[in-house]
């Protein structure tokens, strides 16, 4: 099992036909995952590159095909409602990969795209290892196992990943939720799933600076992950404070959140906080050992 | 750092914030935007009264720095704004360096019963936009939260329902706003909330909302903060965007065609660059963590093609203090082998100097991307903390001569 | 039983300063409705003529009151925004009287307003006889007993409660849904709660032209209720027909219910039309005979 | 009747709903409106090109009818004006008594290449705003529902969601319009619909959408019918509404008091008065059980006051062929005091000839009222058949005569 995707979710592509929709196309077939169309509006009817049915709308896609997962490829100003489009053709589950999505698209898609679960935006997709890829993630990096990974950034997830592999630790699935201020899937929505999912028996949250989200995910562990192991990591320990947003900003919930409050938010659930990404998989061996 | 809300960059000044509330139908104070003094002189001439001739800058404190006076006639307008222009904004804590002032905003002086606050922001936690208001008007507004956080009344407006004039009407309530604000407070917040919507805003705040002694309530302060990505859907502000001081840092990353958040210089001798925020920040830590100093924060972003990994080598050789120079690079959405040929191409081509380059390369097409660095007689190594410390190793050596 | 409202529903009134608030709210309270509270914005702290506490909003008057009905007596430029306020202070059922609320207005309160049933706008409200009465019907017409009712008019309404009361046979629960083109609860929703009612042993329906309500209402009734005595009526059998709206409206359902064709509806569903109102209770009477 | 939606009021003419259209953003021709030929001619004279000059009424088939004329000289242009204004629209089937007309529409000549048809309506059953689109512009939308029902492709929004592009670029795909059409609709429907709700419409239709030689899509006319309860948001519209033809039935209820929607008038001898629509409804029904022959429908409303009633009895006394009058009186929101007061009153003061009476009334204060008509020495009946009977008797008793 995995959370959120396997190997017969049936995916399909919007902006399939473009550069980057049909690079990751390409490889996330090769990876394995079930492709099974893609949207380019006004090319429906023609075969994409890989052979693969191009519909001029999602919800001829889905009729065709039986697609419940989207990849979103599409430029910033078109994600909103590329997103709007997959949720009212029954999509269940998009990733949106597009950097750059205005915020205030996104307030309004999060707070009407009820029964669509959306990764993303900004992010590099998710991955169950082994079965599926949706997304840009690397999927030489990535083996199959038992711990469930969630970060907040791209590239920092195939640093940790790589490490685990490299030590043998495989991976149930790993979720890359992007790190826009407002996102489809936190950090708790996934620890929710990994609480669910008999495959995964450790967790590891990679978090950064801003935010409260891991504060959220340390007070959820706390109460709902006592059992399993967690190793959490926090980017931009060292960076220098940046500028204050000042007057309103400063007092939001989860506007403000320095690495030492989500450090510290982490210590008190009894969760370890690695140093380093390299530090990682000891860590949660050890952890895994104690709580076998 | 790029993905911290504290790097929002479209602020825009008082008199910007308020043309937008003029559009948006939210009142405000008559008033004329002026570059000089006999701008202001001029003005005061041709419309007498009373006015107020404010600082146009983002720093807070206006009034206190002496920045904010008042006129009665042309000569004292050119007098205080004379004054006004003389000094930049003092630093304070939030902004050591303080802030050049270029212009003014002259402004129908109200009469003023008392003052309120209000504003909507962003909530990451509950995903929705906040109103938030409170009878502490004029005040910084983190002070209020801090002496009367009780005072704050705020509302999540849940977007699938929109805003309602009921909920400008409970604020004023659970605020406690002195009873001439109810009347007029649901249309004004109705209008703030749109605009903040149609102009992709991530915070509008008006502190005062002045109530006059006529009983009209008014904007007597704008502070709006636009949100870059959304800055497509409104090309009219390219034109204030510019007029908007970039600092040194964002000047040189926008010069070299990164975004403006992606470039950030420190005091060290280690530069570094790697693609994604998280890992750019990751790098720095390893850096640290290994004992050295970081020259900069660099974040290539997820395309990074040739050219870009050339322009992004020579803003560190050129800009910081930087004696080496660690290139960390995951693959995901970047392919191996375009950095590999970027890399090669910036030391082929650069006319700047060249410092000792280390390079760590994996992910997508890493293969091809270690041939190609190989064929060019650099050799990669192979964990991040390995490249970091050698890194560290080659700045020190570096620096000691 | 009854649906929708007993004699424990606590009720408020918003607008229950206003001139038609006061009235109808004595007349409720006359009647046995549990009225707890109202609303007028500016009048907080204050008590209503009839002793009751006046709140400054809906939120306050739930929180002290524990109020879970409304009852809302306001303009028609700012009903929309009575409902927006009652639902989101937790209201579970609200009966909005005001005639001449805009139809879009409507369309946005109907979509979003999820989770709180609305009575109307434009309606005479609903009453359990002998428990509780919410809106503006006169309360001496009504008699307690198993008949459940639900009509489009106010004053037909009335008319048609008159009969049955004269011929003994009392009601559970009368419904004046409400006779503008958009309105929170339909014939449908009141019929499959009447199904759910154990008081509830027959129905009538008092449709009219215009609209498709009573063909729906038709169709789930010779789906759901087969097995219960039903009777309908269809005002304005003798109308000359109306101007032709023509254009896209002809060509959206439900936009242009005949008398003929709702006629033939019920006809079709088994269920017998009156052709007078005086003409019900004997109908009712012979229905509820021959499924005895 | 007054329910219905077959007497939504506020139909704007072309020139007007061409006017929200442009305000809307929605690409419109170049066009002036013109009350005489002169005006015409004047227009033409100074500003060359080729012009359309259509009559503004709300009748369709003007092509047809030759109230649709071209020209390209001010000469012309005056000819074809008078041609137009000469005589009324000529009647049809779904309007008998034609229509004047009072003004024209003159507008720039488009070079067409193809037709598109498309709307806003308001679904009752899904309770759901509708978009529709269909290939087949220009013609009769509801004739195209006849022949072509697979050609018109519908959206129901979701109105927490709103509108977002993907719906106009699936409707032009569904509704298999020309490809040329594709780049511009989604743009051109989202402000069609933002446009629905902000001057509150009922029914907005563009047909034909009309794509020209250049590519561009222009609104070739425009349909636009206002909900008369959202006219409060917009009393820009007030002169508007009072441009538009009120018929003969519209006006006396009009003139009385009463709303546009709540008086009509019938050939017979019956004249009627209830509180409410629906009983207004049953009451025609029960004089048509009678044997009777109505002479009005009369929903006198919620908040019937004496004044009121007077009023409405002297419009049906002077205006239909009643010869005897049925006050059909259910207290709700109406009390019987009130309204039996309002009869002792009218037929105290009112200088109209005097028609039998026959008064039902029973419900809220029925008691008093009862106890008022009787001290006038007016005798009310039990149940509405009575009355209806009774009515039915003395009408035709007086006609007799």
């Amino acid at each position: 099992m995995s959370i959120y995707l396997d190997k017969n979710s049936k995916v399909i592509v919007q902006g399939i036909t473009g550069a980057e929709g049909s690079y990751h196309t390409e490889r996330m077939l090769a990876y394995g995952t079930a492709i099974v169309g893609g949207v380019t509006p006004g090319k429906g009817g023609q075969q994409s590159k890989h052979g693969l049915p191009v519909f001029d709308t999602v919800r001829d896609a889905v009729a065709a095909t039986g697609a419940t997962h989207t990849c979103i490829f599409v430029p910033p100003p078109f994600a909103a409602d590329a997103l709007f489009e997959a949720h009212d053709a029954g999509i269940e589950l998009a990733v949106c990969i597009t950097e750059g999505v205005p915020v205030d698209d996104m307030l309004k898609v999060v707070g009407t795209t009820h029964g669509m679960r959306i990764i993303g935006p900004n992010c590099p997709g998710l991955i169950s290892p082994g079965r599926a890829s949706i997304g840009i993630m690397p999927g030489h990096v990535f083996k199959e196992g038992n711990v469930g990974l969630i970060s907040r950034s791209g590239t920092l997830t195939y640093e940790v990943v790589d490490g685990l592999t490299r030590a043998g630790l495989g991976q149930s699935t790993c979720v890359g939720i992007g790190g826009d201020p407002i996102i489809g899937t936190t950090f708790v929505d996934c620890l929710r799933a990994f609480k669910n999912d008999p495959q995964t028996e450790a967790i590891v949250v990679c978090g950064e600076i801003g935010g409260s989200d891991e504060e959220d995910a340390a007070a959820f562990a706390a109460e709902h992950l006592r059992d399993v192991p967690v190793v959490a990591f926090i980017g931009g320990r060292n960076a220098p404070p940046g500028k204050s947003l000042g007057h309103a900003g400063a007092i939001i919930s989860g506007s403000f959140g320095t690495a030492a409050s989500k450090i510290a938010a982490f210590e008190a659930a009894g969760i370890p906080v690695a140093e380093r990404p390299s530090d990682i998989p000891r860590l949660l061996s050890e952890r895994m050992a104690a709580f076998a | 750092m790029p993905d911290s809300p504290n790097l929002a960059r479209m602020n825009l000044m008082e008199y910007q914030g308020k043309e937008l509330f003029r559009r948006s139908g939210i009142p405000v104070p008559r008033s004329q935007h002026a570059l000089t003094p006999e701008d202001v002189a001029a003005f005061v001439a041709s419309t007498p009264g009373e006015w107020v001739v404010k600082a146009q800058v983002l720093m807070g404190g206006r009034g206190k720095a002496g920045k904010i006076k008042f006129a009665t006639s042309a000569d004292e307008g050119r007098t205080v704004a004379r004054e006004i222009l003389a000094t930049p904004m003092p630093p304070n804590r939030q902004n050591p360096k303080g802030e050049p002032i270029n212009s003014l905003l002259v402004e129908e002086k109200l009469a003023i019963r008392t003052e309120a606050y209000c504003a909507i922001a962003i909530d990451r936690a509950a995903k929705k936009p906040v109103i938030m208001v409170s009878r502490f008007g004029g005040m910084d507004i983190e002070e209020v939260s801090e002496k009367h956080p009780e005072s704050i009344a705020k509302f999540y407006v849940d977007t699938a329902i929109g805003y309602s004039p009921f909920i400008g009407r409970e604020l004023a309530f659970r605020a406690q706003l002195d009873p001439g604000y109810r009347r007029q407070l649901p249309g004004i917040l109705g209008s703030l909330y749109e605009m903040f919507f149609r102009y992709g805003a991530k915070l509008v705040e008006i502190n005062p909302l002045a109530l006059t002694a006529d009983g009209d309530v008014v904007a007597s302060d704008a502070k709006v903060e636009l949100d870059d990505d959304a800055l497509f859907r409104t090309p009219e502000f390219k034109e204030w965007h510019k007029t908007l001081p970039l600092d040194e840092d964002e000047t040189l990353a926008s010069n070299a065609g990164l975004g403006i958040r992606n470039f950030r210089r420190f005091p060290g001798n280690v530069g570094t660059l790697a693609n994604g925020a998280g890992l750019a920040m990751a790098t720095m830590d390893a850096v640290s963590n290994a004992g050295g100093a970081i020259a900069n924060f660099l974040d290539v972003g997820g395309g990074a093609n040739a050219e870009r990994v050339r322009n992004c080598y020579e803003l560190v050789v050129n800009s910081t203090g930087a004696t080496a120079f660690f290139i960390n690079i995951f693959g995901g959405i970047t392919r191996g082998d375009e950095v590999a040929r970027g890399i090669v191409q910036a030391m082929a081509e650069t006319t700047s100097r060249k410092i000792p380059l280390v390079i760590r390369l994996t992910g997508t097409n890493e293969e091809e991307g270690r041939r190609i660095l190989a064929e060019a007689g650099m050799q990669p190594v192979e964990t991040m903390d390995e490249g970091a410390r050698e890194a560290v190793r080659l700045a020190n050596a570096a620096s000691a001569k």
